[in-house]
């Protein structure tokens, strides 16, 4: 019984059969190959569109939205067990910034009109979303944000600056939140706004990271025109939107995938290393290590199952289970990083962007570790989970 | 709420009720009683047919989880899981009926060096001289032997060395007992089989497929340990978050302090992973990497919330004074209990091999 | 090479084969054996007493005091050499009230008279110590301590309580904090006092420790008189006086001496389970785990010799170095007596102080381990060593 | 202070007069040029005799913590402390002198896997036909090609099979190159030997003795590694320190936040074990133990403080812009350099095997 296995336990009526028949064929070895040498948190846009349009085509491109919505009705644990059995065949990452964030919050929040313009589009990939939260003194911070919309007739016209901005060279759409007023509390004068990225005023510029990739981006802001019917909740109300949002970010995604993928190139490494008994993959200490990581792995998807029985579909998580969901895929996905690193060894010192030398399963194996550095500071850092923790447990 | 369910939440609740105002006071037989007799704890999870409430080993689990919470180390797991279990699952219902009913108190006899996890016997030794059948050995930390009516014994043939299992009364004679305390408070003891003769109905169990039957009994016992220690931990947790909240230091309480907020979000995420690795291993009975699994990661949570519980309380955390210590000494016993981390990761890795290895 | 070898790769001519004659004819077997006994933080009295006196004949009881009043004069290296080889040989450990703790206060801020008379009656083990700080409303806040002294005459009149106090009912004398102004900031209003624990209204509760034992006690003040000749320093000074204290006592002792001991206890259950090759003390894991024990013990060893080499004889550590130090022996001591704990296995469960079971070397491994969770609360607990070691890092 | 320590001192300040204002920039090898003729780092820890300042190994250390702490990544632990301690150890100070004077500059090439450690090499081999040395291999992972004069090859002879150490000009016929960047910016290669012929004086050391010169030369280049690390960590605990006591959140200093408090005070503790560990196998050399174990711990404390040091300053710690990005590349590089942690954990533990059983 594989990990992956022990998560599906309960019987699910041939559901994982299904899910497996799919996968072996329609996930061509191609999409794998190229998945494989991705070192960045989403895969490349051509890539990844690919694998989007195949899994709208097969009705599973939003497995966590409600039926109504185009939904698959899937219990916690079909869902759970979809996105692991795509992890362990090594889909593509898509990225989250429509499925994952802006499709639930409009979902959630937004009006009728927006949904119905919007969602189809989400689910066939005809719009890339880009998200417009931190700014560079508002991280962790987030309510501290200073980027202003000021009303001016049937427009906000935004002025300011969003950091971080993943993917938004590729983006035709941002979703962000703006400050609409600077009285009581800071959380109180936020709202949510989608605009186009082709904007008057509005540009881009790239932010290199220390693995040398182009990722992120610096977004500028100036007198950018956005008009109130994009507007996603009320005025003001943005902070409301935003959390709801961030416990999907958290807890929507199965906690398990990025450490799984990991743990396959491992695997590919330790196959590699099979004729060398001096190899540190075969000491019992990295075993050991990788016995603790994948138990970790069954325990985190256990979390993650009884956090989602829990929920009704389509609302978001719980404060508490979305924030250990966090902590735990940070945790995991780090740990799987740097196991990696030690399993491909002397090797990972070499800048593979410039020419592949070494084993071809270690090819992304440095530059993952570096790009995961990040995982723990986006998204709610982890010192910003464990204090939402700590404090929810002294309400208690 | 469907019927399982809510007779789930009856027995839990009833559960609460009786042990909540008791907590760790008076004679732990009397105690055992009342929750046997009164409120039927070793016939819950039977089958309804059976006069349980059909809930099965789930309802087990949550029955450990409860007597964990309130610290009340009664011989449940010893009764319910290892004695009922191994009785049903040789069938002699017989045998668990008297085990229900209070006539008699089995208590598993299992180490023979003190040491390794779940060895089979090798050095108790069933000898058979004319029909008559007589017992040589040592088992050492018998547990409850002061609540005990009958020990249940594995031992060995002494010809063909295949497995036994024997039921034998604990007031056998030639039995020879060293008894003390345990850092739980309960009693315990060594107990000697110097050549004793034994009743031939005393074997209840013989060869390779009755040793399976108790070693999968063995990994439920060990699930419903995580379960109790489960209890344990949510107990400390609790226990610690109010302590926090009042304790003063610097001018404020001591839960304002980050590092202290941060470091009650590592003990709640280590609470999380082992409920879920035993809410993992009771869903995948029997499969013995599950339960394993499950042991590893909850000695490991138990380890860190207990140690944690008394590092935030401070100074009054080291004293006997109170109620947490006697969860820091039942969260050390549960840590070895049927096996320690150690134990389990070094299972888990040989059966994962065995697995590769019938798959490969 | 052993660890307590490598300690001393300097050439210290012969110092320590002289320490090791010295322990092998003077340390007896039967001070050996109750020292394996001893389950404590300290010797109890008598063992003490008798290890004291050997010492104090030798002229070896106090090596970190200046020659004059007593000191030998050694190296830092060698005074190391010197704890570490009593360590490795298990020799009792002595009570530190007076000898690393009282004793380098009135050295370093008593009066002559003061100086003259306790100075000796330290060395000659004629005077037992306790150490009154702690109170039940300041622990690790200890400047918001309460109990109250009264200048009336020629003496103070103390009123208030001491928590924590360790082998009070052993002790003839504590050394105080009292608070005798609660004018401008906490810390300004404490004077350090010395008092007979026969004092009148002097009354000493015990506290039994959750391995069941009795080391620590409550101490009620009720207007016991004390002359202001034995008060250390000036009045409202003793912050001072105890910060200067807090440094020996965290930084005065050899860090590594705790966990070389329990070290002993783990090599005596490996022996004892040579012949079980199933016992988890075979394990490459459990091997791993005392690897990084010895190293960490090296390197903290090191620390120490850097930090001593730092500072003039005498002199307490600076406070980055005896917070380091006070840190890594509480997590040495700790992680050794997990390590000893799970060496002995299930008969750890079982009570000892009602009846001897199971392996000899195990005797105390399971009230050792109880007891040792003290290590990282009193003293200043690890909680508050770094916040020290931040603040101080801060401020460079 | 003493002349040596004086001396020392002064080396140290014109090192970091040197060095502190041209962080990271400019050609390597121009720097390199201007560290070894101006400052005459090759010589330095040289016998006062022979030009140095005697102050040994203890300034081979000092050197390396300084280009360390300003991330200049000069071949200076490949000349100084492997190719004049090698030539040095075999009683070749001519060679030695050429590569003070900078004539030659000769690099390691030890891996033929890319993984193991320190191991003979076994798949480079040297074959003698009528007179003729032909040389047969691959050895991947050679640093600094574009600086280097000569490649110092570890070897193995055909028919003996005893370990042979050569020194070849990198621009010798029939040498296949192929050339890639590191992480760190500098240039590496893996180099093939397709039955090259080479110089009978190109084989500078035979043997076993020989062999376990090189090994002890390596153990040395391992402890200045630590010492590079340790300038590393100094620095990036240096940035990090100034980084939150300037950046806000949440209306205030994150400095002022007690669990970044406690996350710079591990990271101090980490730096002052590693100082240790290292400090401690200056003084121990030759000891293997000592080495292994200074490469080990140092080698974890260098992880630790890289991955918080990124951490504490956010999302601007994952960029490129950051210096930071690029003491986190080279840490990685010197995390494995002569072997990473888990590969010298092991080595301390099969030394100390050896260490007991010579003993017991």
């Amino acid at each position: 019984m594989s990990v992956t296995e022990r998560l599906g336990l309960v019987d699910m009526d041939g559901f994982r059969e299904d899910v497996r028949a799919f996968l072996s064929t329609s996930l061509t070895a191609e999409m794998r190959e190229a998945a494989d040498r991705q070192a960045g948190i989403y895969a490349d846009p051509d890539l990844a569109r690919d694998w989007h349009l195949t899994l709208y085509q097969k009705g599973w491109i939003t497995p966590s939205w409600p039926v109504a919505y185009g939904g698959t009705g899937w219990t916690a644990a079909q869902r759970l067990t979809f996105e692991v059995e795509c992890a362990a065949a090594n889909a593509p990452v898509l990225p989250a910034m429509g499925l994952q964030m802006c499709g639930p919050v409009l979902i959630g929040h937004g009006t009728d009109e927006q949904k119905a313009r919007f969602l189809p589009r989400i689910r066939s990939a005809e719009d890339y979303w880009c998200q417009g939260y931190s700014e560079p003194g508002a991280g962790s911070d987030l309510a501290s944000l200073r980027c202003r919309a000021v009303r001016d007739g049937d427009d906000y016209v935004v002025n300011g600056t969003k950091i971080w901005t993943t993917h938004a060279q590729f983006a035709n759409w941002v979703f962000l939140l703006v400050r609409t007023s600077s009285e009581g509390p800071q959380q109180a004068g936020i709202t949510f706004l989608l605009a186009p990225m082709d904007s008057p005023g509005l540009t881009v510029t790239p932010i290199i990271s220390m693995s040398g990739e182009h990722e992120v981006n610096q977004l500028f802001f100036d007198n950018v025109r956005v008009p109130v019917a994009l507007r996603v909740g009320a005025e003001n109300n943005g902070w409301e939107v935003a959390k709801y949002l961030l416990q999907f970010e958290r807890g929507g995604a199965a906690a398990g995938g990025r450490p799984l993928r990991l743990l396959r190139s491992i695997s590919a490494l330790m196959q590699d290393a099979a004729g060398e008994p001096e190899h540190v993959v075969h000491s019992p200490q990295f075993r050991r290590r990788l016995t603790l990581l994948e138990i970790e792995l069954s325990a985190t998807m256990w979390t993650q199952r009884r956090a989602l029985s829990a929920v009704a579909s389509g609302d978001p998580m719980g404060v508490t289970a979305s924030s250990i969901l966090k902590l735990k895929a940070t945790e995991m996905t780090q740990m799987a990083s740097e196991l990696a690193l030690e399993a491909l060894g002397p090797f990972a010192s070499v800048d593979q962007s410039v020419a592949a030398v070494g084993p071809v399963a270690g090819r992304s194996v440095a530059a993952r570790y570096l790009n995961m550095r990040a995982v723990s500071i986006f998204g709610g850092s982890s010192e910003v989970q464990r204090t939402i923790l700590g404090k929810e447990l002294l309400r208690r | 709420m469907s019927d399982a369910q809510e007779s789930r939440a009856i027995l839990k609740d009833m559960l609460r009720r009786m042990l909540s105002n008791r907590q760790g006071e008076g004679d732990m037989m009397a105690r055992w009683r009342q929750l046997r007799d009164e409120l039927g704890l070793l016939a819950a999870p039977l089958p309804e047919a059976r006069g349980g409430l059909g809930g099965g080993f789930a309802d087990s689990a949550l029955i450990a989880e409860e007597l964990g919470c309130w610290l009340m180390p009664v011989p449940f797991v010893a009764t319910s899981v290892i004695a009922i279990g191994l009785f049903d699952a040789l069938s002699r219902e017989d045998l668990s009926d008297q085990v229900v009913s209070g006539d008699i108190l089995p208590v598993p006899a299992l180490m023979e060096d003190g040491r390794v996890m779940r060895v089979r016997p090798t050095a108790t030794m069933l000898r058979e001289e004319d029909g008559v059948l007589r017992l040589r050995g040592r088992k050492e930390l018998v547990e409850d032997v002061d609540m005990a009516s009958h020990l249940l014994v594995p031992a060995c043939a002494d010809r063909s060395g295949e497995p036994l299992l024997l039921l034998l009364p604990a007031a056998l004679p030639g039995m020879g007992w060293s008894r003390y305390r345990l850092l739980d408070g309960r009693e315990a003891a060594t107990v000697v089989f110097d050549d004793i003769t034994i009743a031939p109905d005393a074997v209840i169990g013989r060869g390779e497929a009755d040793w399976q039957r108790f070693e999968a009994v063995l990994d439920r016992a060990m699930v419903a340990t995580c379960a109790e220690a489960l209890g344990l931990m949510r107990a400390m947790l609790g226990q610690t978050v109010d302590y926090v909240k009042q304790r003063r230091q610097f001018g404020k309480t001591i839960a304002s302090f980050q590092v202290v907020q941060h470091r009650l979000a590592d003990m709640l995420i280590e609470v999380e992973q082992a409920a879920s690795v035993t809410a993992m291993a009771v869903q995948a009975l029997p499969d013995p990497i599950a339960a394993s699994t499950a042991k590893a990661r909850t000695s490991q949570a138990l380890r860190f919330v207990a140690q944690n519980a008394v590092q935030l309380h401070g100074g009054i955390g080291t004293t006997e004074e109170l109620a947490l210590s006697r969860y820091f000494k039942r969260a050390m016993l549960l840590e070895t209990q049927y096996g320690s981390a150690e134990q389990h990761l070094a299972r888990v890795e040989r059966l994962r091999e065995v697995e590769r290895s019938l798959i490969g």
